[in-house]
C-alpha cells in the first residue's frame, strides 16, 4: 500500500526525525492562509499529493507555463495561484501516464532551504532475506545512475528485524556520510526512525530522498515514500487508515474487492487466469503470438460463478478490450464446474467480444462439453485444445 | 529415489480442523500420503475425520505433543497468516525437520524473523511460504496440488525435479510432463514470496545429488535475482540435463519498488537477464509456457 | 536490587497479569479499612511486605501467639489486630537471621481462594548464556525439592531477549502444564508479562510462587519476587524509584555509597581487600587458619586515602571485629601511596583492634618502611610478609 | 609461544581519549605493545599522546575506519558500561577479531544480546568484560594487570598459562609463578560477569593446543557451574598438568538467587562441589590462595 508524502513525513517524524513544517490543504485559500503561518519573512514550497513520482519535473495538463508537482512561492499571491493551478489541472509526470493524474492534496511546507542532499532507504534485501539501509552522500533526482556507475558510493548496512538497527550501525553510517559530530546525532535520530518505522509498520519500502542538510546546519527529512506490506495491514490500522483510494486504480479497488488480483495494462486481449504465475505466463504466450494483453488477472487458486461473473465485468469495462482469453488450469478446483460458471458468467454479463477458453485438469472432458452446449446461446465462446492454440485464436479473433 | 519426502515420510497438519486444513489433508489421504496427526491449539485429545478419505487422525494442542504421539517429521502448515510464522516456529522447535508452508499472505518481515529463527536450527528444511507444496508422485503428496496429474517413476526409473514459483503454472508444466511420458522425481513449489524459505539453489543441489532425478525443470518468475543465482550455481555444479522457463516477460508495471528496488539487486530482475543467465548456464529455455514439457524433453535429447 | 512483594505483583499487573486486588496499608486502621473494600462478603490476606523470603511459616518475636507475616482474616477487627501486630514485632524467618526484621509496609489482599498452585520463574542460565523461563504444575514451598527429585516436572523454555517469549512457546507451556483451553489464555498473558518485566526492565530473577488456580477458575499471581541488575539501574529510574533502604543494611548502604562493597558476616576478623576475588580468597585463608572474617570488603581496583578511611569506619562499626586483615595487591596502584592512605586512615580513625597489613606489589619496600615508620603512632598496625602469615597473625592477635 | 596475541598483534583501544583508555593504553605502550589506534565517536582525525611514553595515536570515530587504517586486528575496550555493548558489536562488525572488555558494570542481558550477536561472527573472540585482560608476558599486554609481575618464556621455553574470573587474585598468582621461577605463557582473565565471552574450557582448549604452554593454572570463584563444565573438559582431553584454586570457599551470603538459582544450575555453585570436580579430573587443587604457584609446581614435578 502507499501512502502520500505529508504522510510518511508524519510518521517519520512521529518516530523522530526532523522533517520541516508543513500544512495540508485543499484549496487555494488554504494555501494562502498555510503561507501566513510558514513563509517567516521568506518563501513556501508547494507540493502536490500524488502517489506518482517525478513530480517536480512533471507538467500540469492544459496549463499554459511551465509548472510541474512541486514548486517555490516567494508570495502569498504566487502561493494560492500555483495551488489553485494544482488542484484544477491533471498531474503528468515520468510514473502516470500521457493522461496524468488529477491531485486533490496539496502541501505547504515551510521552505528548508538545502545546501546539501543526501540519499537514504530501507528495503528488503531478498538474496540476503534481510532489510537493508542504504545511504549515500549524493541524493537527489540520480541515485540510480550513481548506483549503476559508483556502487561503492551507496553505503550498505543489514538491519536485522529482531534487534533493530543498532547505534553503532546509525553512528558509522553517519560518519560515513561525512557528517560532522554535531551533526552526527541529528542523522542518527533519522536513521533510527527510519528504521524504526520500516520495522514497526512492516514497511517494504522506506525512501528519504532527499535527506537536506539545510543552511542553518539542520538536518530535515525534505521528501519520503513509504511503501507497506498488503499482508501486515491486518496488524496495523493506523497505516491500513491512511489508504487514499481516490488515487488508486478504481478497477483495481473493485477487482481486490472481489478478491481478484486485477492489474489494468494497455493492450487489446483481456486475459483471465488462475494463478498469478499462470497469468503472467498467459499474457507472455499472448505476446508471443502477435497480442498485446489488455490486463493482468489472476482469479485465484479456485473459480466461482460470482467471481467470473465480476472478472468478466471488470475485464469488458475497459473499451480496448478486443477478445478474452480465459486459461484455466482446474486442480483441485473441478473443470465442469469452472466451465458452469463461465456459462453462468456469459448470460449474466453478455459477451461483447470473442471470448477464447482453455480448460484444462480435472473432469476437462466434461467441461468442453458444457461449454460446447452453451455454443448456440454463446456465439462468441471458443475453446481451444491446448494452451498455444488458444493464444493463437484469441490473437486471430482480435485483429 | 526422489528429495526430501516419500514413501516412508510421516506428516502432520498444523491448522488441521480449518476448511482449507481439513480438505487438503483428506486429499493428500487419499493421494496416499502417510498423515498421523494434526494440530489445532484448544482441540488436543479430539479425533479429525476426513470427510472423503474417512480415516481418523488424532489432534493435539502442540506440535511437540503430536511428534511425541506419532513420531512425525514432517508438517503441513494451513494456519491463517497472522499465525503462520509462529507455527512454523513452533514445528521447528518440536524436532520436525521438513516444514511445507502452504498459507499465503504472510507479512514478509515475519519470513524475516522465520528464516533468522531458523538459522540456528539447520537440521530443519522450509518449503514456502504461499506454494502449493511437495510431491513424490505415488509416494508422499504434502500440499494442494492435484496429484493426478504427476506420473511416479517406475522402479528403478529416474524422473525429472521439478523447482517452481508458481502453483497453476507447475501443474501446468507437470501435465505437459506427464502427457510427453516423462515421470517426475519430486516436484517442489517454493512459493511467489520475496523470502521464501528454500531457495531454487538449494533445491538444486539436493536433485543434483538425487540418483533418481534424470533432468531439472526450473519455472521462474520476474523480481528479484533467485533465476540468475540459480544459473550461476547450475552453470558451476550440475551436470544433468536442465530446462526452464520465465514467466513474466510482459511484465505487469505499477509494482515498481522505486529507486532502491533497483540499487539492491543491481539488475532490474527483468524476464530478459534471466533467460539471458539460464541460457548461458545450459538451460533449455522454453519461448512460451505451452512449450515447458518440450524443453525438458530438448534437454535431455541434447545430452545423448 | 530487591523489592517488595506488592511493587512485583504491580509491575506484573502492568505487563498484563492477572493478580488479586491489593490495598498497601502502614496502620491497622488503615488494615481495618481496607478489609471493608477487599472483604467482599469473606476475608484478606495481610501479608509483611519485607524482602526477607518464607514470611509464611516466620514468627512474629515476642508474640504470644503463632503468627508469622502472612494471615488470612475473615473479620475487620482481625485484620486490624494482626496488622498491629505485625507493625509492632520483628519477623524472624529463615532468611532473616535470629534477630529478625522490622516490618514497616503491609498489603491487605483479596482473597483468592487457591484450589490449586503452580511455580513459575525467569531467571538467567548462565551455561547458556540465555534467559530460562521455568514452569512446575507443582508450585508452593517444596519447589526446590521438586527440581532436585523430579526435575523432568520441571517445564523449561529459553527466551532469547531479542525476540522475547514467542507465543508457541508460551502456549506450549500453558498446555504442558495441564491448564484446559479456557484457562490457556489467561497462562499465556502471565507468561508473556512475566517475561516482558525480566527483559524489558533488566530483572535477574522473576518468580511467580504461586501462580494459582482459584476455585472459580481465575488464574492469578499470588505472590511474586523480582530482583534487578544494579548494572542495569540506569537505563529504568522508574525501578530505581523502588528502592527502600530501610529493609536493606545500614552498612551496607553507606559502604555502596563510598564505591565499597561490602557484605557484613557473623566472625570477628574485619578484612579490607582490593578486589573481590582476592577478597573471598582473603577470607578463605582465614578460615583456613582457624578464624572466622567479619565481613567481605572490597575496596575495588586501587585505594584512596577516603575510601580507606571509611572503609575502616564500616569494619570498626561491627562490635564484633577484633582483629582487622589488609591484603591489598598493588598492581598499577603504586603499594607506598597506599601504606600512606592507611596511616592516615588510622590516625583518622584510631585502630582499637590490631591491623594487620599484607601489601605486595609496586614499590613494595618502600611501602613496609612507611608502616615500620609509623609504628610508634599507631601500635596496633602490623605487617606481614606474606599472605599466609598475614593470616595466620591476624587470626592469633584477634584471639 | 603463546594464545591468543603475541608481538605482532595491532591493537585499538576504543574509549582512548577517556581517563582509565588513556592511563591503561599508555601502560601498555610502555610495557610494549604494538598500540595502532584508538576510537573516540566524535574525536576522529585528532591524534592521541601517551602522557609518559609519550607516543602518538591516530583517532578515528568508527572502529571501522580504524581497521582500514591500521590494520587493526585486537581492541581494548574502555567504553563506560551503557555503550560498552554496542563498541563490542561495532569491534565485532569491523573485523576485529580479539575483543578485550575490561569495563565493569554491563547489564547482564546486554552481554546475553551481545553473545548473541556474534554467534554470527565465528571468527572474533570476547575476552571479558569485567576483567583485566590479557598478557604474553615480553610481547603483548592489553588490559589493567601490572605488567612487571610477569615472567616471559625464554626463547624455546615453555611457561605456565592462567585462567581467572579474578583481578587481583590472578595478579597474586602469577607473582608467585614469577616467584618460583615460573614463566607464564599467556595469562587471561575471563572476567567476572555471569555471561563471560570466553569460557574457561575455550580458553583449556587453546592451552593445551599451544606447544609454548607447559601447565595450566585455573582460578576460580563460587557461583554458576563453569569451573564444573572445566574440569569435565578437562578431564576428558588436557593431558598438561593442571593446578587450580576456587575462591569463596567462605562464601559470602545474602547474595542468593532465590529458588530458581539451584534449580537451574542442579548444583549450589559453591566451592565444595568445584573443588571436588577439579580435583578428580586431575587437578592440584590449592588449599589457600598462598599456595596457588605451590600447586602449579606440584602439578608439574607430579607429571615427571
Amino acid at each position: 500500500m502507499k501512502i502520500h508524502e505529508y504522510q510518511a513525513k508524519e510518521l517519520l517524524a512521529a518516530a523522530g526525525a526532523a522533517i520541516p513544517q508543513h500544512i495540508v490543504v485543499r484549496s487555494g485559500a488554504e494555501a494562502a492562509a498555510a503561507f501566513d503561518v510558514l513563509s517567516n519573512g521568506g518563501g513556501v514550497v508547494v507540493k502536490a499529493q500524488v502517489y506518482a513520482g517525478g513530480r517536480g519535473a512533471g507538467q500540469l495538463l492544459d496549463y499554459p507555463d511551465k509548472l510541474g508537482g512541486v514548486k517555490f512561492c516567494p508570495t502569498r499571491e504566487l502561493t494560492q495561484a500555483v495551488a489553485e493551478a494544482m488542484l484544477r489541472h491533471r498531474l503528468r509526470t515520468r510514473q502516470t501516464g500521457p493522461e496524468g493524474v488529477p491531485i486533490r492534496t496539496l502541501i505547504v511546507q515551510a521552505d528548508a532551504q538545502p545546501d546539501r542532499e543526501y540519499y537514504l532507504a530501507m528495503v528488503l534485501d531478498r538474496a540476503a532475506g534481510l532489510p537493508l539501509l542504504m545511504a549515500c552522500a549524493e541524493g537527489g533526482m540520480e541515485i540510480e545512475e550513481i548506483a549503476a556507475r559508483h556502487p561503492e558510493k551507496i553505503l550498505k548496512t543489514y538491519v536485522a528485524p529482531e534487534t533493530g538497527l543498532l547505534p553503532f550501525q546509525a553512528r558509522r553510517l553517519a560518519y560515513e556520510l561525512g557528517f560532522t559530530p554535531a551533526q552526527v546525532p541529528q542523522v542518527e535520530n533519522i536513521l533510527h526512525a527510519l528504521a524504526r518505522v520500516f520495522l514497526q509498520k512492516d514497511a517494504t519500502l522506506a525512501e528519504i530522498n532527499p535527506l537536506a542538510l539545510t543552511r542553518n546546519g539542520q538536518i530535515v527529512v525534505l521528501d519520503a515514500k513509504i511503501d507497506f506490506d498488503d499482508n501486515a495491514l491486518f496488524r496495523h490500522p493506523d497505516i491500513a487508515a491512511l489508504r487514499d483510494v481516490q488515487e488508486e486504480n478504481p478497477l483495481e479497488i473493485r477487482a481486490a474487492q472481489a478478491h481478484l488480483n486485477y492489474i489494468q495494462l494497455d493492450g487489446t486481449i483481456g486475459c483471465l487466469v488462475n494463478g498469478a504465475g499462470l497469468a503472467m505466463a498467459t499474457m507472455d504466450i499472448i505476446k508471443y503470438y502477435g497480442g498485446q494483453p489488455a490486463n493482468f488477472l489472476d482469479v485465484g487458486g479456485s473459480v466461482t460463478p460470482e467471481g467470473a461473473i465480476e472478472a468478466f465485468r471488470i475485464i469488458l469495462s475497459d473499451a480496448k478490450v478486443r477478445g478474452i482469453l480465459v486459461n484455466v488450469f482446474g486442480g483441485i478446483a473441478r473443470c465442469d464446474l469452472i466451465a458452469e460458471a463461465l456459462v453462468q458468467a456469459g448470460r449474466e454479463v453478455g459477451f461483447r467480444v470473442p471470448v477464447v477458453v482453455r480448460l484444462e485438469g480435472t473432469n476437462a472432458e466434461k467441461a468442453r462439453q458444457i461449454l460446447a452446449e452453451a455454443a448456440n446461446e454463446l456465439p462468441t465462446l471458443k475453446t481451444a485444445a491446448d494452451l498455444a492454440a488458444a493464444a493463437q485464436l484469441v490473437v486471430e479473433l482480435s485483429r | 529415489m526422489s528429495i526430501l519426502v516419500d514413501a516412508t515420510t510421516r506428516v502432520i497438519c498444523q491448522g488441521i480442523t480449518g476448511k482449507a486444513g481439513t480438505f487438503h489433508t483428506d486429499q493428500c489421504l487419499l493421494y496416499g500420503t502417510q498423515f498421523v496427526g494434526g494440530v489445532t491449539p484448544g482441540r488436543g485429545g479430539t479425533t479429525w475425520r476426513g470427510p472423503q478419505s474417512g480415516k481418523e487422525l488424532p489432534v493435539f494442542n502442540t506440535v511437540a505433543e503430536a511428534v511425541r504421539q506419532t513420531g512425525a517429521t514432517a508438517s503441513m502448515v494451513f494456519v491463517p497468516p497472522a499465525g503462520a510464522a509462529d507455527a512454523i516456529m513452533e514445528a521447528a522447535d518440536a524436532g520436525i525437520t521438513l516444514i511445507v508452508a502452504i498459507t499465503e499472505g504472510i507479512p514478509v518481515l515475519d519470513m524475516v524473523r522465520v528464516k533468522r529463527f531458523l538459522t540456528s536450527k539447520p537440521q530443519v528444511r522450509l518449503i514456502g511460504p504461499n506454494c502449493p507444496g511437495i510431491i513424490t508422485p505415488g509416494q508422499c503428496k504434502i500440499g494442494i496440488m492435484p496429484g493426478y496429474i504427476h506420473t511416479p517413476c517406475a522402479p528403478g526409473q529416474a524422473g525429472v525435479g521439478v523447482i517452481s514459483r508458481s502453483g497453476t503454472l507447475t501443474y501446468e508444466a507437470v501435465f505437459q510432463l506427464t502427457r510427453l511420458g516423462l515421470p517426475q522425481s519430486t516436484c517442489v513449489g517454493i512459493g511467489g514470496d520475496p523470502v521464501p524459505g528454500t531457495t531454487q539453489v538449494e533445491l538444486l543441489e539436493l536433485f543434483n545429488n538425487d540418483p533418481g532425478t534424470s533432468a531439472i525443470l526450473l519455472i521462474g518468475e520476474i523480481g528479484g535475482d533467485a533465476e540468475e543465482r540459480a544459473a550461476a550455481y547450475a552453470a558451476q555444479h550440475v551436470r544433468k540435463p536442465l530446462a526452464a522457463f520465465i514467466a513474466g516477460q510482459t511484465a505487469p508495471p505499477g509494482r515498481r519498488m522505486g529507486h532502491a528496488g533497483a540499487i539492491i539487486s543491481g539488475s532490474s530482475g527483468g524476464a530478459a537477464s534471466k533467460i539471458a543467465a539460464l541460457t548461458q548456464a545450459g538451460f533449455e529455455v522454453a519461448a512460451t509456457p505451452a512449450e515447458m514439457g518440450l524443453a525438458v524433453q530438448r534437454a535431455l535429447s541434447r545430452q545423448r
